[in-house]
């Protein structure tokens, strides 16, 4: 009946926040915390919440994994964890945060990825209103930076794509022996690693003058859409395609089968995110190159980082900029080192210094 | 007090057992400012769903709604420097022509609504695509409250979301109940051959709803995108199903006629609750699809009066 | 043999049948008639098992039976012919037939169409229709598909043992006389294999039929007569409770029509294969009635006149001017109303209270601006309550809850009450009492006083010469005769009857 | 009555000709749309969908619609796959016994559709609906999020087997399009579904057990769906939550594509065969024929309302919603 054990718990600490909250009425104070900002925070048990996209996805789940191991190694438990998941949807992503504030009084430790840059402003302002601390990944427009906000927001890590994904296309470029014909199959088209993915090829062709970049279509992450592109895609240049290049592993599985339904298994192909199953593709040298962004360390990082803000271990203001946004860690995979990395990364998942913030990151962000 | 003359106020008596509920769990869900805030974030949501309440009520659906609503948040972006608040009225004409299209479409080219709508989405959505360059963008700051600052502040404590729900809620429910459109509406939902032999142009009030659902989708993307900051077309994903899901579970069946922008409004609170709710009691991740449908079906058995529902299909 | 005792059946604030003793001998063809809501169809559905009786006893040959629902009424060989079209258009005649009881035609899972068309096709001669049981039953008329529904009904004969009790619902109300008479000759000679209760609003029809009467009020047997004692006087004054004006169609209230300017002309109109080369004027005051069988393109006249259907020749002006575009727009703003035949349907909107329904085609007389003066509508609709006595608790009622006299009365409520001077009235009385049906007659008299002109599709025959100023005789889409009927110099039934068919 | 059958061979017969109108057009515009193997593709691509978009129609027949598609395909998908590599994880140990289990989940969850629908009396839209989101989130909970792979060659040889240049998961949907058709024409089932969706009362009071046709029906589109799933597995080799993903609005434009009415009574399988082939080849034809990927949702949209306004019988229909 651990339902009912859990129910008299909270109520006797709601019980306590509701007399703690009198208690400031009788002082006047309530006001500020009923509908003003937030108080300063005591330093003592922060929710700490991860908010995602969907479980549906092999990347999220390791970041979500990735937030577990850290909850267990800070001794909180995993269970402990509060997941938001926003199903894709930047509304329901900001509702969610704001009622978690709501519960927490802003005693919140928030490790989130916005969903779309637009929706990251809104989310950073409500948590610094709260008075809780949030640490961002991937998606924040530009004009946003974590130094506006004190304290609060603690940081920004995102991952530039367009480097490794032109690491990843030269590789698959002189798989194809600098000449041919490649198409690209994009993320969400709107959504900023697609774009920067994108650029990476279009980099990579520079330099290679021989290589036609026959057709570059948005597939959505979605492995059924690649396969269904990829499938028009043989139709309308056939033999033209000599190279594939995915903007991640759930497209280059589509693709794959696609091409497997043709009988073709000689297609050079990269993709990127370094899932455990593409890895084993480049093992196998299905794939020729994928790039992992190591979600798991990502995962725990960011909320490691709102942890030990919101606790007060470091303070963020005092942390030079390069330490308020960074570029993540970026491996790149390829068939030699593939059956390395899966030792070293995923079949033993090596056990990260959660308190070593920025030891694997790579430099501060740079705005173009 | 019989169990009939309960039935019409079940979805308001549903809604507080919700917010009792969730409160006896955790009493920091009742502070007003937490209610507040739900009921401020909601907004755009509402908005949304108080235009879907309009096709709906002619017994039609309108699933553009998301799309338009992502086209305007590209537009309101894009035109904000351009016309300043009149990027506002671009935007809302824009909702507009595309449901007035998706109405013209359903009514003079008898396309049923869920493919027209449908279809018409499509177009809204290469359109804020072509429009955005394929990518988020985000709106000076400085603009944005200089232009539309109002939307998002707040007076007394109270965002000033809630107030412009209100007024929209306001306008709807006078157009609803007092206007010979929202009469014309009632009857062509009713008994659309009756409303026909009565000599209204069923036609173009059924083009006006759709119109008008259009123009409240384009809405509450302006508001979205102002919230937010910016513009992107997948910005306003996630909307279109609880939008849906808030207008039936207010007690607006699709048979048309019956419910109304009222019945919208506690539908909408009703799914913000649920939604929070799955904070409050801590339901696993995995779980949260879930259990939102399962107490989604006793909603809607417990909300939907079947008393004007002469067969259940 | 079968027998109805002391049977109770209680609505939440409506006692519908209070004891009601009703019995059918073998072979016998029982009339029941009543006004509306004197219980009738609460009768005919606890019979057919749609409904339970609350209290007493339905016996079949002396043993107590109860119907959880129409299946288990069908296999005590209680089967129910529908009032209106009760088929399922999109299927086939023989699906139709058959349908809910395929199961005799399936072996190992697989419908053998052969056999059931077979089957079909016998079913098929017991009414006498030489039709492909294949064919798409919408592509049948009216007449056909009542005789479907009878073939229908009578695969009861094969299905159970013992004896069979038809129910026949209004089964006349959409067929043209030769056709009734065609399916009562049919019933005669089906009363060797069947028991038949019949039920109708046309007296005469129930007087021809019927062996025995019986007579409903309030939920209560009033009076069962037997065929050769009955009158229809002494029927209806027992049905209504009260003395039935003997001069029914207030044929003494009739007055000449003035013969000025009319309000609605015709000249040489045709519309494709309805209706061709019609030609009339309707003045003020007059009633101007439009006779023929279903498909002699009266209602296609009509609805012309409104504006639904546009002709594809000739010229149609109300009140002088040229229609250029038709559609119902413009119908009612040259002041046309229409009381439609599907009251339900089209006349009325349920879910809308009475004064919203009132106020439906003149919302422009009751707004500004759009925005409405709703307590003018509700003063309009009490009104019209207190001048054409309609029953209704308040102006608040939900139109689909009224009787059907009283939703009539709303309709010409909404039409009257915007000024309308052009009344079209298709089958006005249809399914309405008796009670009901003088109310309306009555209307129809003060408009023409008031110096509308109303052209009418009326139910019956002796209904359209009651009425009428004058009648035009339709066949095939084309005027046969035209009679001017002032009182007592009227045509006869016969007249009409020889030029119709 | 010359005119009257033309007429009435031309509706029966429109969607055909959108279909082949459709096809001329790709083939004009980029002549490589018109080879066996691109047809082989499409073939692919329409195999999974037709099996769903089936299902929905029986239900569509009846003047019901069915939304839970996603979910139910999801569930069989997933509950397919963790048998199916417990069993043995290859067609040629007991794991087979995973297909038919996959055919009784999907009959299972459907016949829970129907009760919910039918016993709670919540119209179809809104049960359907909400018992989508149910079934998606149990897949979800079924996986944790993981995905799962199938690698069994002769289960992936649903795609890599060719028969005649088609692999053999287009003969296993015909198979199912031939079932359906069967179950429509020479069943007591498939012709109820004519008989609620030409008129419910009417058949109620005929004495049609109405609630037992509704429950049967969503129960068999539950048996579709689950070879949807089975198909959907077959092609990509991956069970996931998301496998159900994008299956609701496209079966059911398919369907009305296809000349099948939102308000039941009238069409059937064949015509949902070229509703599905049409939404596959414009699909298709867009990519092949190089449109960018920015207006393609726009012209799918148009071509569709074109594709419905030319195939549906607009003289039967009095007024649409």
């Amino acid at each position: 009946m651990s339902f009912i054990k859990k129910f008299i718990e909270q109520e006797t600490v709601n019980r306590r926040n509701f007399l703690l909250a009198s208690a400031y009425g009788l002082g006047g104070v309530a006001a500020a915390g009923v509908f003003g900002p937030g108080m300063a925070q005591a330093a003592s048990n922060p929710t700490v919440a991860w908010s995602y996209r969907n479980r549906t996805n092999p990347y999220w789940n390791e970041i979500v994994s990735g937030g577990e191991a850290f909850m267990d190694a800070a001794g909180l438990g995993k269970d402990a964890l509060t997941h938001l998941i926003n199903e894709g949807s930047s509304e329901k992503s900001l509702a969610d945060v704001k009622a978690l504030l709501a519960k927490t009084s802003g005693n919140l430790a928030l490790a989130i990825d916005t969903n779309d840059a637009p929706n990251c402003r809104p989310v950073v302002e409500a948590v610094a209103e709260a008075g809780g601390y949030v640490s961002t990944i991937w998606n924040k427009t530009d004009d946003l930076h974590p130094w506006d906000f004190g304290d609060n927001y603690v940081s920004h890590m995102t991952w530039s794509d367009e480097g490794p994904a032109e690491q990843t296309a030269r590789i698959l470029l002189e798989a194809m022996g600098g000449k041919g014909g490649v198409v690209h199959l994009g993320g969400i088209a709107s959504n900023n690693p697609a774009i920067e993915r994108l650029n990476g090829l279009k980099n990579a062709l520079k330099d290679y003058p021989d290589v036609e970049l026959l057709a570059a279509e948005p597939a959505d992450w979605d492995t059924q859409k690649a396969n269904q592109v990829m499938s028009a895609f043989l139709t309308r240049y056939g033999d033209e395609i000599t190279g594939v290049h995915c903007a991640n592993d759930t497209i280059a599985y589509g693709v794959l089968e696609a091409l497997r339904a043709e009988g073709i298994d000689d297609m050079p192909i990269v993709s990127y995110d370094g899932n455990p199953q593409a890895v084993g593709l480049v093992d196998e040298g299905k794939i020729l190159a994928t790039v992992f962004t190591n979600p798991h360390w990502g995962g725990g990082i960011t909320a490691a980082l709102a942890y030990h803000a919101a606790i007060g271990t470091f303070k963020p203001s005092d942390e030079p900029n390069e330490h308020r946004e960074f570029y993540g860690p970026t491996i790149l995979i390829t068939p030699k080192d593939a059956a390395e990395f899966k030792a070293n990364y995923l079949d033993n998942v090596p056990t990260y210094d959660w308190t070593d913030f920025w030891g694997p990151t790579n430099g501060q962000i740079m705005y173009k | 007090m019989s169990f009939e003359r309960i039935k019409p106020h079940l979805p308001w008596i549903t809604l507080l057992a919700l917010v009792a509920i969730v409160g006896i769990a955790d009493a920091n869900f009742l502070r007003p400012a937490n209610l507040i805030a739900m009921a401020a974030d909601i907004v755009p949501l509402f908005i949304m769903a108080l235009g879907m309440t309009f096709a709906i009520y002619i017994g039609g659906i309108d699933l553009s709604a998301q799309s338009v609503a992502n086209m305007t948040t590209v537009v309101a972006t894009v035109t904000l420097p351009l016309f300043g608040v009149g990027a506002a009225l671009v935007c809302i004409l824009s909702g507009f022509v595309l449901g007035a299209v998706s109405g013209y479409v359903t009514t003079k080219l008898l396309v049923p609504s869920f493919i027209s709508t449908l279809a018409i989405g499509g177009v809204a959505f290469s359109a804020a695509q072509y429009l955005s360059g394929q990518r988020a963008l985000f709106m000076d700051a400085e603009l944005r409250d200089a232009t539309f600052g109002w939307m998002t502040g707040s007076s007394f404590g109270i965002p000033h979301e809630i107030f412009i729900g209100a007024f929209l809620v306001l306008v709807t429910w006078f157009l609803q109940t007092r206007t010979t459109f929202g009469r014309a509406l009632k009857a062509v939902g009713a008994g659309e051959p009756a409303a026909v032999a009565a000599g209204l142009d069923v036609a173009k009030i059924k083009i006006m709803a759709f119109a008008v659902s259009g123009l409240l989708a384009a809405v509450a993307g302006l508001l979205f995108s102002v919230k937010l900051s910016g513009g992107s077309p997948t910005l306003a994903n996630g909307f279109l199903l609880p939008a849906i899901v808030a207008v039936l579970v207010g007690g607006t069946p699709l048979t048309g006629g019956v419910g109304g922008v009222i019945n919208t409004l506690i539908g909408t609170l009703i799914v913000a609750v649920i939604r929070s709710s799955m904070l409050y009691f801590e339901v696993d991740a995995t779980k949260q699809q879930m259990v939102f449908g399962l107490v989604l079906i006793a909603a809607i058995a417990l909300t939907i009066d079947r008393t004007k529902l002469r067969i259940v299909k | 043999m079968y027998e109805l005792r002391k049977v109770d059946k209680k609505f939440p604030g409506v006692h519908a049948l209070k004891a009601i003793d009703f019995q059918i001998g073998r072979g016998e063809i029982v009339g029941l008639v009543g006004e509306n809501g004197a219980g009738k169809s609460t009768l005919m559905k606890v019979i057919y098992g749609a409904y339970q009786a609350d209290g007493g006893d339905i016996t079949i040959d002396g043993t107590k039976v109860r119907f959880q629902n129409p299946r288990q009424a069908m296999d005590h060989g209680i089967g129910m012919v529908f009032q209106e079209q009760s088929l399922i258009t999109n299927l086939t005649v023989m699906e139709n037939i058959f349908l809910g009881f395929e199961q005799q035609f399936v072996s190992f899972g697989v419908i053998n169409w052969k056999d059931m068309a077979q089957a079909a096709r016998n079913q098929l001669a017991k009414v006498k229709l030489d039709i492909d049981p294949a064919t798409v039953t919408s592509r049948l008329s009216f007449a056909q598909r009542q005789l479907v529904e009878l073939a229908k009904v009578l695969t009861l004969e094969e299905r159970v043992d013992g004896d069979l009790v038809i129910l026949l619902d209004e089964p006349t109300s959409v067929l043209a006389r030769e056709e009734v008479e065609l399916l009562f000759s049919l019933v005669r000679d089906l009363t060797s294999r069947a028991s038949f209760i019949f039920v109708s609003h046309r007296m005469d029809e129930v007087l021809e039929l019927s062996d025995r009467i019986y007579v409903m009020k309030d939920g209560e047997v009033v009076d069962v007569v037997a065929q050769a004692e009955a009158n229809v006087d002494d029927i209806q004054h027992k049905m209504v409770g009260r003395e039935v004006d003997k001069e029914y169609y207030r044929e003494q209230k009739q007055k000449p029509y003035r013969k000025e300017a009319p309000l609605v002309s015709f000249k040489d109109v045709s519309h494709g294969a309805r209706y061709q080369n019609i030609s009339f004027d309707l003045h003020p005051g007059e009633v101007l009635c439009l006779v023929g069988t279903e498909g002699s393109g009266r209602e296609a006249v009509l609805r012309t006149v409104f504006g639904l259907e546009t002709p594809t020749a000739g010229t149609v002006s109300l009140k002088g001017q040229d229609v250029t575009r038709f559609n119902a727009q413009n119908g009612v703003a040259a002041g046309v109303g229409y009381v439609p035949r599907e009251r339900k349907v089209e006349g009325i909107v349920g879910g809308m209270n009475v004064y919203e329904n009132m106020t439906l085609s003149q919302m422009g007389n009751y707004s500004k601006n759009g925005v409405l003066r709703i307590s003018e509508e509700k003063s309009l609709a009490r009104d019209w309550i207190d001048r054409l006595s309609i029953k209704t608790p308040s102006e608040y009622k939900d139109c689909g809850g009224l009787s059907g006299g009283n939703q009539q009365k709303v309709v010409l409520a909404k039409w009257r009450s915007g000024g309308s001077d052009i009344i079209l009235l298709d089958h006005p009385t249809r399914g309405l009492d008796i009670g009901a049906k003088e109310d309306v007659y009555d209307m129809v008299r003060d408009m023409s006083d008031d110096g509308a002109g109303i052209i009418l599709v009326a139910d019956t025959l002796e209904e359209a010469i009651g009425l009428s100023h004058t009648i035009i005789v339709l066949k095939d889409g084309i005027e046969q005769i035209r009679y001017d009927c002032e009182p007592g110099n009227k045509p006869s039934l016969f007249d009409l009857v020889h030029h119709m068919i | 009555m010359g005119s009257v059958l033309t007429r009435d061979v031309l509706v029966k017969w429109a969607p055909l000709l959108v279909l082949i109108v459709l096809i001329l057009f790709f083939a004009a515009m980029e002549p490589r749309f018109f080879s066996v193997r691109n047809f082989a593709r499409i073939g692919i691509s329409s195999a999974p969908a037709l099996m769903v978009a089936i299902g929905v129609t029986f239900i569509i027949i009846m003047g019901s619609i069915d939304l839970s598609m996603e979910g139910t395909v999801s569930v069989c998908a997933v509950v397919f796959a963790f048998a199916f590599i417990a069993m043995g994880g290859t067609l040629a140990s007991f794991a087979w016994l995973a297909l038919p289990l996959a055919l009784l989940v999907g009959a299972a969850v459907g016949l829970l559709n129907g009760l919910v629908h039918v016993k709670l009396k919540i119209p179809s839209f809104m049960a359907s609906l909400a018992m989508g989101f149910v079934g998606t989130g149990f897949a979800l909970l079924l996986t944790g999020g993981d995905r799962i792979r199938v690698e069994d060659d002769l289960f992936r040889g649903l795609l890599t087997t060719r028969w005649f240049n088609f692999p053999i998961m287009c003969y296993v949907a015909v198979a199912f399009l031939l079932i359906a058709w069967f179950i429509q024409t020479r069943t007591t089932l498939g012709r109820n579904f004519y008989a609620v969706g030409g008129g419910e009362d009417l058949a109620h009071a005929s004495g049609l057990n109405v609630n037992k046709v509704r429950i049967l029906g969503f129960t068999l589109a539950g048996v579709f769906y689950a070879v949807g799933a089975l198909l959907a597995v077959g092609r990509i080799g991956i069970a996931e939550t998301a496998t159900g993903s994008n299956f609701m609005f496209v079966s059911i434009t398919s369907v009305v594509v296809g000349g099948t009415a939102l308000w039941g009574g009238i069409g059937g399988v064949w015509n949902t065969l070229i509703g599905v082939l049409i939404v596959n080849v414009i699909n298709n034809g867009m990519v092949v024929i190089g449109l960018p990927g920015y207006v393609q949702d726009g012209v799918l949209g148009v071509l569709v309302i074109a594709a419905v306004v030319l195939s549906t019988d607009r003289k039967s229909v009095t007024f649409v919603k």
